[in-house]
């Protein structure tokens, strides 16, 4: 930010009729208001890091849940869920959840992954 | 349940570690805060007493009360390795600390993922689950030792802040930082992961009801005069709280790191006050974590003591939930054991020192304090609105909103810059599709979960928080880098008896020493390494120094490593006298009276240990009917001695404390010499008591018995009637 | 005038006393008290600042100011050789003392008359003619150094109380303790005896403008529980003023002696700011010596440095005229260099960082304080109105109303006894007869003298106070027990090249070292004295323990003395570096332009000491036209040479301050090995700085330069411009 | 003092009513009646230490003030004072005091000395 003297005496003239609570008021107000998109943001986003911490609470090791984490970001499907990933393939193998898991982290059956989510596999 | 004689086991502590659950998740506040009796003084800002603990060395003078201020103790500990840290933990756990804080290893909040197993951490120790585990597992151990429950906290940021907090919830620990602004301005992580990931870290944190503390505080150090960030540091606190709350956080579990920004010989409180109370003021729906000021810290650890002091007095004139303390020695060196408990006795004893301050002061409602409590809160409104005339915080950063050294709305142009695209894990963040789905608990955000399940785990037949049987433990993934390979290379010193000096790591040989020289600076540092390797040390190394003069004198402090160790088998410790019960006592005092005189000799006026000794009611040798004629201070030897003839006395007690010139040792031979001259050494039993004098010393002068400091009227008792019985002997056989 | 790079010349201190005479006489108060501005600092309760003097370490932060509180700060100094204190007043001087209080030699008060020569004391120094004249011509000399008037101080009391005030009037010492009740309680000196000597005693005071201390403190060092004895010492204190008044002392030149009666474990300020702010009320005339509490010291220095911080919030919620100041080590030993200074600075510190807290807080005017201050007062009349009831003050005293540990009206039996005719003194009194005459002026009593005198000593031709060349001076009179002889036994030391440490006296080699020990007290104590015999160290004690876990740890401090003596002209003194005229930098840069990149590596956010080095306005490379690119902190080695090449940068600054494991050795390492892999290790400098930084180790590890704490841009600036010629005359030779 | 218990709510009876100021004014006055004696005893008597300040005053170094202290002593005469002694033997001799003081401390002239004070040498 460009250098700027203190002109907070200026600045400051919509605020000095404000009582304190006023002000504490507008004070929580605008936080609320910064950090609404940001909310929003993470509402609707996921990242390795957080899918990793679903896969950790399914019930994998760190090292598990990294690989498992970095072949779906290979196929372009973190979007879908790394959690979401594992869960469909051992529903359609019919096997336990850590199995299915343990297949992909052994770098097996990873080319079944992008069809656990054609034909309207959504809400499945 | 430990027993305090012996030290943590550590082998055992790792044992079966894959199995252990922690004992409780959540954070504790102290308990029954408010009145408390100690002794026989009423506190107002007080907590339930611990079951063992070591109080402050002046207890000694108020019946060894130990009183527990109201709010939560933090001491930080991370040398590098959790097993010389665990046995830290007990000390301090004992010393008052009830919030163990572990810092992480450099570089930790850059590794995108857990580390696992038990690496050696520089700067901090690696949060693994092991060594959190294995912590956590010694710490419910240490909070039944003491009789208070102890929080445990660390780090849920960097790029892997979910995977973390996950791990956490899991393993017990109790609170954590978590800021996603501390990403961004410290770390360099890129701002939109940041703000993703600590969404779902902080859903986690609040199921597991850990305490969240900001990252705030940060900017105190890094800004070039801390003073200035005050209404910054306003805003990054909101933005925290406001986003936590938002994304499920109770206020309650969310608390602000803040540190009065400055120090002396700054006029701080005239600063750092009104900034506490306008923080209070604008946040109090949430948590205080009151924490000392390290930013203008040096190497001197009195000087950081009595800054410390000072912020502890802010924390009364206001309030502190949790009072955060830092270790004198941080200016020169990652803190040592003892530098850890100073900063907990000192927080201790300040807090419970100032015990009710504001029950006879108040804070001013008009005037300077309130002004500037004013003005700093519309300072922070006025920041954050140019937040959002710019286009929000993404922008604000982009331009360097913070960190800039000048006091807002004040501009110097040396504000930390960060691009959306940049830093550390920029491009990992993608959308979430409209099948998203996440078959676990605790997740924030959008979740295409099927419908009508109880809870989303059920799909998977339950997640770890439900399952906890479902963790998986690793053990080590370092076959050389580990805390089995480091505990065989100090095997040598935990299990003989050969003991090392040590600061921080087991045998670590660590000392230090603090050398006056008669001269300017640079000539007493090199003369004090000098002296150093004269002494044997090994890497002398100077800690700190300071003028007393520019040609008189300067102290240094270095420190080094001794080359040896000890046998503690081969040292003779002076044995513990052997105390007689009461009643035996009694008993003989009943069989055949004795009769003492006492004074304190020479020109000494302290004559509270003696009295002490003496006194019916310190449990002094009078309640076992033993008859005391207490002749006063700076009583002459020749008096006592006179007095011991007139009334036929068996014994003579003499305290002293000068020691200059060694005057205590000729005053105990006077008063032996004196005796025999008398004609009634043989008769009389002769003790001197003291703070200088140990039953060696005393012995050498001609005495029958020394006692030093902490002597109890039971010592002096037991000595005077096993004395007698050995002269009545005596007299007997020959 | 002094020299403030050469020590003290006591031998030129000695010549030519006999004729020496003090340059002043009367007490000095700070003057310009009030505001005061230093650095960028409003001051409230400040003074005049220093000529010279020696800042608070963490002034470097501040712009090395040391602001000055409004009152008088005192230091306690007596070795027992006034030729090595007059040493240590120097270097209090320049910490900020401005009131040196001498402490008798132990015995002194029972003497009957002057001590004469320089003889060696014992828990102090003989106060006779030779040794204050000496110390006030050195003091006479520190004031002119540091700039501000030093008032020198010692005890008129003792059975020489008149001889003793006579002699201080003459030799210009500037305050004194005096208090009768002192006489009898503590020293047995007969009661009737101490109140006539008094008398005189403080009219002689009162014409040299002395400043009276009364010993009112001293019940709280002799009574077993401090704060029951408020109401007493309320008495005690107005005996003194009501007596010194009486016989013609202003009550401006009245202090009270008074210390917070309790410290923590106890709730202190609960206790002690009631009873401060009685004594502020009631004796609104007088002035306020604010003592420290020595009552509940034990060998903890942090321990009693947080106590005495408390001390000075109360001197600073009330006032304080006089802030004394207790060594921390007092409960250890005899106060060594150092600790006089640390105390001192203490006060300074919290002082000066409480500056106008008044301003923001106030007491309260109802409630606990109010109704605490009330009771006080009323305790303390109904004693006095019982003292008349029993017939007065010397019946009271036969009674044991003083010292008794009951809190007035509650009685324990415990007071100290006189009798009105027993005591050291006793039946030396003699009623004056009609005839009594003393041709002496300021003599107080009844005096025969003719009538018609301008003056009484118009009678002799002149007494002392009017022709001081009158005053008799002697020497020495034991011809082993001086000073000489004294000095003679460390010429070796003082007159060579050969230095040695100390803590009280000339090459007394007295170093501590701190050692902790992972076992339980007693071993460790053992332990730790073996340790110090291991180092070489002789006479070696235990001067301090403090338990950290009963089984985990204890810490040790030991003391002992080093054998050896260090040849300073042998010593390699890391040269300062050697700055060039701003200028030449000026004129150099514009010559030919300097690019410099410049970072803090590694995981290190401390950036300040960087910043401070380049930033143009703090003086940094940047003022000489240097062009730097900052790249931050935390960064990569990789990035930082990238940065270099891209640039054609001519030098790296790279700054680190974590030293755990050696990772700034290896940064350098690093960073050095990139440059030459890279291929531009040949024409680009490098230089790293930190705390843990010094020229040596850098240069090891592959840099061109070092720079350690204290670093200021021109260092830095020098360097470049220096190492850019040598490497061009080196292109040229080549 | 005999041991008495915390009687203070009884005693205060008669202050309870007093003001802050008549409080104090009530404790000083105390102090000042308390002390009165003890100037009034002060005022009319000496001692050894009272006289060697004279001396010392008048020029004489500790060591001889003590000694004619000492002998002034001997002969009953402190009441006089130390340095009328020394003041009236100077005059009678006609010699400076200095002089008359040293021969007293060399042992000389105290024959001469209880004469000083008879037939009505006071206020000579």
């Amino acid at each position: 930010m460009a250098k700027r003297p203190d002109d907070f005496e200026v600045r400051r003239q919509h605020l000095r009729n404000l009582t304190d609570e006023e002000l504490e008021k507008r004070f929580w107000q605008l936080a609320e208001e910064i950090v609404k998109p940001l909310v929003e943001l993470a509402y609707t986003h996921t990242s390795p890091a957080v899918e990793r911490s679903v896969l950790l609470r399914m019930g994998f090791s760190s090292i598990e849940a990294k690989a498992i984490v970095e072949g779906v970001m290979k196929l372009g499907l973190l979007g879908k869920g790394a959690g979401n990933v594992v869960y469909r393939l051992a529903k359609k193998k019919n096997i336990p959840i850590r199995e299915a898991g343990l297949l992909l982290v052994e770098g097996k059956c990873w080319e079944e992954v992008p069809g656990l989510f054609e034909g309207g596999a959504s809400n499945a | 349940m430990l027993d305090k004689n012996k030290k943590l086991d550590i082998e055992e502590i790792l044992k079966d570690l894959e199995n252990y659950r922690p004992k409780r998740r959540g954070w504790h506040w102290r308990e029954d805060r408010g009145k408390q009796i100690y002794g026989e003084f009423e506190y107002h800002q007080a907590s339930k007493p611990l079951k063992q603990s070591i109080p402050l060395p002046a207890a000694r003078s108020f019946g060894n009360i130990d009183p527990q201020p109201d709010c939560i103790i933090t001491t930080e500990i991370a040398s590098g390795r959790f097993e010389d840290d665990i046995r830290r933990m007990r000390m301090a756990a004992w010393h008052g600390a009830d919030h163990i804080m572990v810092i992480r290893t450099a570089g930790q909040s850059h590794f995108d993922g857990l580390i696992e197993g038990t690496p050696e951490g520089v700067g901090g120790v690696p949060i693994s689950r092991k060594q959190v585990r294995a912590t956590r597992k010694a710490l419910d151990l240490i909070e039944e030792e003491v009789g208070r429950p102890i929080n445990f906290h660390s780090y849920v940021s960097g790029v892997a802040g979910p995977d973390i907090a996950v791990m956490f919830a899991e393993e017990g620990v109790n609170g954590a930082h978590q800021d996603p602004q501390y990403n961004v301005l410290y770390r360099n992580i890129n701002m939109v992961r940041s703000f993703v990931d600590a969404a779902v870290a902080k859903k986690i944190m609040a199921w597991a009801g850990m305490l969240q503390i900001d990252g705030a505080h940060n900017a105190n150090a890094t800004a070039m005069k801390a003073w200035k960030v005050m209404p910054e540091l306003m805003v990054q606190h909101a933005i925290n709280c406001a986003f936590s709350k938002a994304v499920g956080m109770k206020p309650e579990n969310i608390a602000l790191s803040t540190v009065p920004p400055t120090a002396p010989p700054a006029p701080c409180l005239r600063i750092d006050l009104p900034y506490a109370v306008a923080l209070r003021q604008l946040f109090k729906d949430y948590k205080m974590r009151a924490q000392m000021n390290t930013k203008y810290m040096e190497s001197d650890t009195r000087e950081a003591t009595v800054t410390h002091v000072l912020n502890l007095l802010i924390s009364r004139l206001t309030s502190a939930d949790i009072q955060s303390t830092i270790t004198p020695d941080e200016g020169r060196n990652v803190p040592w054991h003892y530098y850890n408990i100073q900063a907990i006795d000192t927080a201790k004893q300040a807090l419970v020192g100032m015990d009710g301050l504001l029950e006879m002061v108040e804070l001013k409602k008009d005037g300077y304090l309130a002004e500037k409590v004013r003005e700093l809160k519309e300072r922070a409104v006025l920041f954050m609105e140019e937040i959002l005339e710019v286009g929000g915080y993404f922008k604000a950063v982009e331009m360097g909103f913070f960190v800039d050294s000048g006091m807002y709305p004040e501009r110097n142009g040396d504000g930390i810059v960060r691009h959306i695209d940049g830093g550390i894990g920029a491009g990992t963040v993608v959308e979430r599709d409209k099948d998203y789905m996440a078959p676990v608990c605790e997740h924030f955000g959008y979740n295409n979960l099927p419908e009508g399940l109880e809870k989303p785990c059920d799909l998977i037949d339950g997640c770890t928080f439900h399952k906890p049987e479902k963790i998986v433990f690793i053990d080590e993934l370092d076959e050389n880098d580990n805390v089995y390979k480091r505990l065989k290379e100090t095997e040598h010193l935990r299990k003989s008896t050969q003991i090392k000096p040590e600061v921080e790591w087991t045998g670590d040989g660590i000392v230090a020493t603090t050398i006056f020289l008669p001269c300017d600076e640079d000539t007493a540092e090199a003369a004090a390494l000098e002296i150093g390797k004269k002494m044997g040390l090994e890497d002398v190394v100077v800690i700190h120094k300071l003028s007393a003069h520019p040609s008189e004198g300067t102290v240094v402090e270095i420190k080094g490593r001794v080359p040896f160790t000890i046998d503690i088998s081969k040292l003779s410790i002076p044995k513990k006298p052997e105390v007689l019960d009461d009643d035996i006592i009694r008993k003989d005092i009943e069989r055949k009276p004795m009769k003492v005189v006492a004074a304190t000799v020479g020109e000494d006026e302290h004559s509270v240990g003696l009295r002490e000794v003496i006194d019916i009611k310190h449990g002094g040798i009078e309640k076992y009917g033993i008859e005391v004629h207490y002749l006063g201070t700076s009583c002459p030897v020749e008096k006592l001695v006179d007095a011991a003839i007139e009334l036929n006395a068996d014994a003579i007690l003499a305290s002293t404390i000068i020691t200059h010139n060694d005057v205590h040792i000729k005053n105990m031979k006077k008063l032996h010499e004196l005796c025999i001259e008398k004609g009634i050494r043989d008769r009389i039993i002769l003790a001197a008591g003291g703070t200088q004098i140990t039953d060696e010393i005393a012995k050498e002068a001609g005495m029958d018995a020394g006692f030093g400091r902490g002597t109890k009227g039971v010592h002096v008792a037991s000595f005077l009637v096993k004395k007698r019985w050995e002269m009545e002997k005596d007299i007997n056989e020959n």
